[in-house]
């Protein structure tokens, strides 16, 4: 299947409804949260538990890793910054994983990437530098071109490495979508074999109509190449608009998925 | 004539407002009248209407812009002390951490209200903050954290100014970002909290 | 402005309200859906009175420009396969113009190009011959260049003339929308300056969820460089689609256009 | 069995008609009792799910497919007046008239009712299309017309045919397409005329 993989993003530390359950302890959250995206069709599950609890982090991941396997084999995304609580996320998980992320400061970028080898994890990788986000296409191509040589040292596939565009609010500067985009375009074009996957919903940031802007920003970077996308799967209009990209680029032979979407309902945005 | 320089603001006429302005010294009006009555009333209009949703980030910038042209203008005209608003802020994004979004939300939110705003960038280091502490002499510096294995760079920050002497009567701390909350503020010793780039206006306004 | 050309549609002898107007010659049939279309942000109103009548056609084109020209000055897209038809409507008209369509087909070609040299009209030209639509986008491509040097020949303007990639139904072969796509890619990198146009409510000809086809394919078509767009400016969902696309690939700064559009309530679809 | 096979059919699982069929023989079925049982009684309930709006055109074509597969296995086995369905139909669309969706959609309804479908394509002339008529000797030729200028096309065409004599009175003539009424078709002198490819079906059946 060629079709984009779908990263569910429900599972985060900064969303009300999850930092209170990681301090709660509240498990029911957490499975429902994972049951709910696996059957709207996520392909992996991120999970980040970030909410401030500092050396508790470690502990809450594995806590939120287990209560999610109870319910799921589907793949894990262990989404963190923090060094300790990615490897414990990694070790503690049975399921296939993802390490969200890697990226090219300094304080990360060795030691992330030492344990993507070390677990055989596959890696969302971005294009970030100690000095910040390089606005231009070419300079975030250059930061994933050197990540790809820090992997390919570790003997990582490079279809292992799913590496981020960066999506930065439009509102802020309309090139902000522009150059995710390019940047996407870049990467298929430079790196063979490579994948690429993206943050949906920060384009929409501080503007209105979030929903219309999110499914075609979708659409747009499905077509300059996007593997695989971090998007709130239960968000129908998003899933109808990926469906439909794939059949009309020609990704859905004789329309079958599009049509079981449809009788699904799931084509009603 | 004030009513005309207030609207241009809220409609983020940028070249508007500066001829407006213009005009409006050449009558002989007074540039701390100007200031207050005309531009500052019309981006206190359009700092409410981002709060209720009336308007939109690219609009505010515009409009930012636009109070920035007729502040150009007024500026040669008014004394330091005259200008209740041109109180100076160092901002920044703390060490180890990239995210400018809500570090660039305040700052223009600032900037529309009539603030200088020093902006360090992101990943700055508890001694880049205090050199700019020193050189600018500021009555604000705002620092902030995306992801919460920073908020402890914002406590060590704070505590580095602290240590070198910086953090005299006229220094205010200010800290927001996501993961931030009132209590941790408080903890790590900040001297303000704001939830996000509205209330830290706000709160500015009020203080300065 | 970079946006992309609206033409509408809606006036069709194809149609069922519009054949009946045609035939009654109702007046203000005519007339209110030209001023429907232009106040929905129609760039082009299309004149189609094609309806069987033989004869009549060229005296029923006359007609309906007339009318079409008393409410509004936005330009027409004059739409007939016969010759003294196209003649008389461009002969009847005062607003700007544009020859819907010219073919690669033998007894259509010469003489249609003819009469946009001597009119001064653009024209909508399709990568048709006497043998059909061929399917690969490369062929298609070939019989828009032989157009392309046709229209040089006459000194027609390349930015005159707007060339239709052909948009195939979905649902009879999948293949259909990726071919369209590729031939706007294949005109735009091969033909220096070249524009082009594309119908866009044939794609989802037989399939359910029509309406959602029809953006999400609008907006690959945007993106592969389209130029202008034939299709209902009445309907919101693609009318909104086309401002989304615009400021997602910056071409609408500080997104005043977006914006405006939302405040006017047209970004519900 | 036949249950089985209408089914599959129905679901257009081209390899399990296909399979199904050989079964069905193998077990001592008649031929003529599985094309008409089985496969047919399968792509009539498609057809009627098809007018219902329950299937769309890509899932009728591969029902059609599917039919196809089954009519192959039975065809050695049956004798061609045995077969009801086996009816030859002749279709093309008119001079200067490139366009083929509504007469594919035809042939795959016409195919999908097992009939033997000889497509002549589009920009078919008078010459080709009586050129066809006395080469293959069909039961009905099927002309269609998209643009109103081109329907001129189908009454010449229609005349060329009468005018060489194969107007006989085993062919009949059917049109269709968009622009094309009932009326038209009478004063042109076709046999037959279709609203769209479902009801082009239905009459063939009935007159077959």
């Amino acid at each position: 299947m060629c079709r984009v993989l779908i990263i569910g993003e429900l599972i985060n530390g900064s969303r009300t409804v999850v930092k209170q359950a990681v301090v709660e302890h509240d498990e029911t959250v957490i499975r429902d949260l994972a049951v709910q995206q696996v059957e709207a069709g996520a392909d992996y599950i991120d999970v980040n538990i970030s909410v401030g609890q500092g050396d508790k982090e470690a502990e809450d991941m594995v806590w939120a890793i287990k209560l999610i396997e109870e319910v799921t084999t589907v793949p894990l995304a262990v989404d963190s910054a923090n060094l300790q609580v990615m490897e414990a996320g990694l070790r503690a998980r049975k399921n296939t994983v993802l390490v969200n992320s890697v990226s090219a400061e300094k304080h990360r970028m060795e030691p992330f990437l030492d344990l993507c080898a070390e677990y055989n994890a596959a890696a969302a990788a971005l294009p970030i530098k100690d000095s910040g986000i390089p606005p231009a296409p070419e300079e975030r191509l250059e930061i994933c071109q050197l990540l790809a040589e820090k992997a390919r040292d570790r003997n990582i596939p490079v279809e292992n490495m799913y590496f981020d565009p960066l999506v930065l609010p439009l509102g802020v500067d309309t090139y902000n979508s522009y150059a995710a985009i390019e940047t996407i375009k870049k990467l298929k074009k430079t790196i063979p074999g490579v994948k690429t996957t993206a943050g949906i919903s920060n384009v929409s940031y501080g503007l209105p109509g979030r929903k219309l802007l999110n499914q075609v920003f979708l659409v747009l970077c499905m077509q300059a190449g996007l593997d695989g996308a971090i998007l709130d799967p239960t968000d129908q209009g998003l899933m109808a608009a990926v469906k439909t990209t794939e059949v009309l680029l020609n990704k859905d032979k004789m329309c079958m998925n599009y049509l079981q979407a449809y009788r699904k309902g799931l084509l009603n945005n | 004539m004030y009513q005309k320089i207030s609207l241009a603001v809220q409609e983020g006429e940028i070249e508007e407002v500066d001829q407006l302005t213009i005009k409006s010294l050449e009558k002989g009006n007074d540039p701390l009248d100007v200031l207050n009555n005309a531009l500052m009333s019309g981006i206190e209009i359009v700092g409410q209407k981002f709060a209720d949703g009336e308007l939109f980030i690219p609009e505010v910038m515009m409009c930012a812009q636009a109070l920035q042209a007729g502040i150009d203008r007024l500026n040669p005209f008014l004394k330091q002390d005259e200008n209740p608003h041109r109180a100076k802020i160092v901002i920044g994004t703390v060490a180890n951490d990239v995210h400018d979004l809500g570090k660039n939300l305040v700052k223009m939110m600032l900037t529309a209200n009539g603030y200088e705003v020093i902006d360090m960038g992101v990943n700055v280091s508890a001694e880049e903050f205090a050199g700019a502490v020193r050189g600018h002499n500021p009555d604000v510096v705002g620092m902030s954290a995306l992801i919460t294995t920073t908020m402890l760079e914002m406590s060590k920050t704070i505590e580095y100014i602290k240590t070198q002497g910086l953090h005299n009567g006229s220094l205010k701390i200010l800290v927001g970002g996501a993961p931030v909350t009132e209590k941790f503020a408080k903890e790590i010793g900040a001297d303000l909290y704001a939830d996000d780039a509205i209330e830290a206006a706000r709160i500015l306004r009020e203080i300065l």
